[in-house]
């Protein structure tokens, strides 16, 4: 992420939260399907690339059982100006949350649920999401 | 022959990691109707289909050595 | 910033950047008016917990000489949920720029100069920057 | 007596850290106007002053034992 054209350099951490709407959440598991997740993964790197041409973008998920405090999903950003840093940045939290393939089951104190819909988003109208050039 | 990779709760609902259909071609939604009457997984119309690790359009057409999964709602992040 | 009640840790981290607009910085000098600048930067944090409540803010500025790539500012914000981290974070920022008495020298490859009004906001309208209550 | 806190160019013009004036009152608006006839720094104009650490108004007044700085266009972060 350090270089001398950087000026900024934003960092997302998402980590596991242990109270949502007032219920416990004792630990979490993520799966991914992995081929898929790492190429939407890319994908998500060329379409912040395209839209801010200056970034580079480094983006992490863990898989597998998480802890309360862990840390589920990791974004930095370099850019050389601090606005483009913010935006890319939140751009790639957004995007993995609509193409990336991962699941998440939350176990609760009383029992466990494999979570989807974050975003409210399904059925997608378009019978997928929004995807690099063809959003265009 | 279709493998139909499967995930989160679809995975546990079927109690499998994938699927096979005996079929050489299949459209997605023709898949959509197979899984609906084959298995109690409601959530089907919410699940997006993805061909190749591409997601995929409802009339696209999964040929034998297709990599084919069905991804329920996605959490991730 | 890991805490169970967090969801999302933000940080931004300014850094000296090698060219602007084509003309090369050796290096870098920041003079603090220390006493007043620690001041400002609590008066941020408590900005942004009236507008941001569950948020938790941390944010450090160097002083004296800096080279390529050396970190100046670092802000870390952590949040239940990742607008607020995002957006409590661009604020913080922006008010440093603003109100903090903190300048920059900048040691070109032909000079010097102290940098200032990086925001072509002076002079003040109201003759000071909005500050904590009284923007209200 | 009032002693004025100077910072980075104005520091640099007037060759001092700080300034001292005989009064034991003085409007900001004044302030800048001695400034303005005793050094070069034609940039006072675009300058806070701060009392007490915090920025003044401009017809706010400075008393004898006030911290008065001058605060030129700032350029941290």
């Amino acid at each position: 992420m350090t270089r001398p054209e950087a000026g900024a350099i934003t960092t997302f951490i998402g980590t596991v939260r242990e109270f949502t709407k007032g219920k416990r959440t004792i630990s979490l598991e993520y799966q991914a399907y992995k081929p898929m997740a790492v190429k939407m993964l890319q994908t998500i790197g060329k379409e912040i690339n395209e839209k801010w041409p200056d970034t580079v973008v480094a983006i992490s998920h863990r898989v597998g059982h998480l802890q309360i405090s862990d840390a589920a999903v990791v974004i930095a950003v370099s850019s050389p100006h601090r606005r483009a840093a913010y935006e890319a940045n939140e751009y790639a939290i957004e995007r993995i949350k609509q193409i990336v393939p991962i699941w998440k089951k939350e176990h609760w104190e009383d029992g466990e649920s494999w979570i989807g819909d974050q975003l409210e988003n399904v059925p997608y109208a378009t019978g997928k999401p929004e995807i690099g050039d063809e959003s265009t | 022959m279709i493998k139909v990779l499967l995930f989160a709760d679809l995975q546990e609902t079927v109690g499998k990691e994938f699927i096979t259909f005996e079929e050489n071609e299949l459209t997605v939604t023709a898949l959509r109707t197979e899984i609906k009457n084959s298995y109690q997984y409601t959530q089907i119309d919410n699940a997006m289909v993805a061909i190749n690790e591409e997601f995929a359009r409802e009339d696209e057409i999964i040929k034998t050595g297709d990599i084919v999964a069905i991804i329920p709602p996605i959490s991730g992040g």
